[in-house]
């Protein structure tokens, strides 16, 4: 069976040269970087050689460059890590409510330790209003934090404006950029934000390590305590391989980002249209135009997403959906609620999110698929069916449906 | 995640769609939780004659929608009144521990759809 | 030149059989196991086949292993993590004075935030005992934290006896066992601990991952927030193949420890052996018996740590010291320095860690490295000629040397 | 870690020694620090004709023992004392910031050689 990967928001597959970069140091080179013996210096070196790499893929500089574990511990160390630093200056935070879980949760904890979390709301396309983040600030906010990009539906934030206004006002501004680094372009010596995210797995590099950007001065506490790697702000053996991984991998994704970026762009829009256009009752979710070049996120209703999906898998596609089936949760995305959506709109959403390696063809293949999938379920959605015979006959009013709910 | 059997009813589901003249019908799940499941009977001779489905949800809640009509055609309405969710789970061989409580209302479902034919024939 | 690697300590080289098993990893398998799609469902697959094979190594059950970036983060989880949990229950918390950076300095953390913290103190041959811990309990003690090898001196605490007190008592007993997995055998089936932490790298492993054992039921906070991974207790996109790399790993190095350990403690001895014999003032660290089956410490006296480890590198010996002109502090380790030993003593530190590669030709050309080395030295060595003079003038005293500290 | 000229004055110090009859001797350094040096030299017409030392202490604090004997051998007195700790590191070429300010004493020592001569001569 044919089987067609549309789930890069998920995770990347690595790219081989990512690979061939890392393998000599699960070999030879397999010295501890703090180690002062030539195993150790050669560990050290190809450390501090990835450290520069990935900070000149992003206009900083390498000494503002702390490796992680990956984007939840980025995201962890630059919220925990302020809160702490700067808990005697103030108590208030500031968040998007369609941040990702290592973000919205970390707040949440923080709430419970005595912070005072302000959720900036987000319009129907998913998109924070410079204005409300100028209303919610206070003369005791200490943390701003704003995704770049939006791992459900790609909507892009003005990152530019918020993160200027609290530079105006001195206040720190973070950004989970998880989603958008080799996406989009990221110029850290334009952007005035203090702290940045990113995930190497997202880019075609390997999981389990991220790195936090620390702006030069920015105040920052921390999640781990040891030994002195990270300059003690992260301290633990380091992950050689890993961390070469991440920064072959930013080398790669940040090559001609803007023809990368259109070319996926257009694919990505040819799989809007078709499914606007060849599936009835579809709806786009997130933003038309500052959106993710490779993000498609559509509600396709009368059709629950876990079920979707399940059937896309077993005809070979891959793809995710904020369904709470989906989650584990009762509950459907949050970021389809915060923009807006009703119960029935968000259970029905499908996300696509393509890769380099995906092509037209794949595009037309799956939607193909997608086109089955969906009407076979239909055929048995009781949703479709009152919806056909509404649609038949207007006049008949639709049935209230009751509800058990266990637990 | 799920069992091969639970694919296989997911996939085939037996007694999918409307029925045109029940003798009864119920409804269970709401949207919030995501799931809503319909039940259709013919009842002849305090027997299920035929009986069929449609349901909005998770594979699970498609699977074990299927699963509980295959299970309870020809039965007597009190043999089908005594069929839980957890036989019906039981008979797909499991569930994931997630889906046992907001999917699996087949059942339910098909209780209902027997009381109302019985307020109707009283 | 002929490099000899003795700094098994610090970190291994990954075993081929480990990368072999990693390698699909970072290829087809690349899903993330939260998906739900085939990819994912492959993923996850191997992620608990990995945490199967961890636990069975261990005598552990898989629902008790959560998978880490490593020992220093297993260490912070299972401290910081029960003192989150039990702050209500106490806070007065034990651990002794030669653990490692990633448990004492967490300790450190945590007296800052209004817990208790008692350091048992060990005797010459870095040993807690027991008696202490008897005496150092307390109505609100809510966890002890000893290791079971101390990394620098190889002193293999008590833990079954030390375990078995607090597990009458009912507190939470703590084993950093980051040097001891593949060393010692570790059966937690028999052995009363509540949390045990392990890190890869150390028993010829991938870097950065670890995992923390958490026996069923214990009650446990986290360090970070997000995602649902490892029952969310460490969330975040799973590390898959370094956690392939790890269980493979473990399940090599738990296969006859017995007659791995006995023939490397016959190499150990020949080593400490010939130190003993063929140089002049030179003694033992850590315990005589009671030892890593690898590891080697001396103090060679009258020669500072750091010039003798750069000497043997530049003549291809890789080892490591307790020197304070190694650690980029000015304290010398803090291991010897519990041990009773003296500055000059602990200055003179050399550690050399065996590994399964190693050789007895390697074991006696290294000898004769280090006494070239320390001859060189202290043919330099201020220290030595005052020690020579007054050895051969017995009843001229040493003078006082001045002090010029700047910073 | 440490440059090749660092390196070089470790592998192959100048002027490492005991002296026997020096005109002057200078130590600096604790043991507490892990560093220590001592400076030996030999003064005539008010220049140093001769200088070595012995040193305890790691790499830098060898290699910046060495590369001090060899910056002031054969100068004056006025002009050995102008020589900083700072100079010694700068003629390596460097040494790491956790050095300069531990191993790097090797200029204070000479400096007290030269004060311990001027003392005995007055
Ligand atoms: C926007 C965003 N932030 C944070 C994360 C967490 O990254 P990781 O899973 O690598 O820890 C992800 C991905 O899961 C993400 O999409
Ligand atoms: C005893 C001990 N505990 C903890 C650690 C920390 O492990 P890691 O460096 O993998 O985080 C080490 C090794 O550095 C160790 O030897």
């Amino acid at each position: 069976m044919k089987r067609i990967y549309l789930d890069h928001g998920a995770t990347t597959p690595m790219h081989p040269q990512v690979l061939e970069a890392m393998l000599p140091f699960f070999g030879q080179v397999f010295g501890n970087p703090s180690s002062i013996h030539s195993f150790g210096r050669e560990a050290r070196r190809a450390l501090e050689e990835s450290r520069e790499k990935t900070a000149l893929a992003l206009g900083a500089a390498p000494g503002e460059i702390i490796f992680t574990s990956g984007g939840t511990e980025a995201d962890n160390l630059a919220i925990q890590g302020v809160a702490e630093a700067l808990s005697g200056k103030g108590r208030h935070l500031i968040t998007s409510a369609i941040e990702h879980h290592a973000v919205l949760d970390t707040f949440k904890a923080l709430s419970k330790k005595g912070f005072e979390v302000t959720l900036l709301p987000v319009d129907r396309y998913g998109m924070v209003d410079p204005d409300d983040l100028v209303s919610a600030l206070r003369d005791d906010t200490i943390l701003v934090s704003v995704m770049m990009a939006n791992n459900e539906i790609g909507t892009l934030q003005p990152i530019e404006e918020l993160s200027r206004i609290c530079r105006e006002k001195g206040v720190y501004f973070h950004t989970d950029a998880v989603q958008a680094i080799g996406n989009i372009p990221v110029n850290l010596k334009e952007l005035p934000v203090d702290l940045l995210s990113l995930s190497a797995h997202k880019f075609y590099g390997p999981k389990g390590v991220g790195a936090l950007f620390v702006r030069r001065g920015t105040k920052l506490g921390k999640l781990f305590f040891g030994g002195g790697q990270e300059k003690k702000q992260r301290p633990g053996t380091e992950n050689l391989p890993g961390i070469v991984g991440l920064a072959k991998a930013i080398e790669l994704a940040v090559v001609d980002i803007p023809g990368k970026a259109a070319a996926m762009a257009a694919l990505r829009d040819r799989l809007i249209g078709s499914l606007l256009e060849q599936i009835e009752e579809v709806q786009l979710n997130g933003h038309p135009v500052q959106r993710l070049p490779g993000n498609v996120n559509v509600s396709i209703k009368y059709v629950e997403g876990e079920g979707l999906l399940l059937d896309l898998d077993l005809k070979g596609i891959a793809a995710s959906s904020g369904s709470a089936c989906t989650s584990g949760s009762l509950e459907p995305s949050h970021v389809l609620m915060a923009c807006g959506l009703d119960h029935q709109t968000a259970h029905g959403s499908l996300r696509l999110t393509l890769g380099h390696n995906n092509t037209a063809e794949d595009v037309d293949y799956a939607v193909e698929i997608i086109k089955g999938s969906v009407a076979r379920l239909r055929e048995m959605s009781l949703l479709y069916k009152n919806y056909r015979r509404k649609n038949d006959n207007p006049q008949t009013g639709e049935e209230e449906t009751s509800c058990i709910t266990k637990k | 995640m799920y069992n091969e059997k639970v694919i296989d009813h997911f996939q085939n589901p037996r007694n999918a769609g409307e029925m045109f003249d029940p003798s009864g019908v119920g409804e269970v799940g709401n949207m919030k939780c995501g799931d809503i499941m319909k039940i259709f009977i013919k009842v002849e001779n305090d027997r299920i004659e035929d009986i069929s489905f449609l349901t909005f949800g998770c594979g699970a809640a498609i699977a074990s929608s299927s699963m509980l009509t295959e299970l309870v055609k020809g039965k007597t309405l009190d043999e089908a009144m005594k069929i839980t969710n957890m036989d019906v789970a039981n008979h797909l061989g499991g569930l994931p521990e997630a889906k046992l409580h907001c999917s699996n209302l087949a059942a339910d479902a098909l209780h209902k759809a027997i009381e109302d034919y019985r307020s109707k024939v009283q």
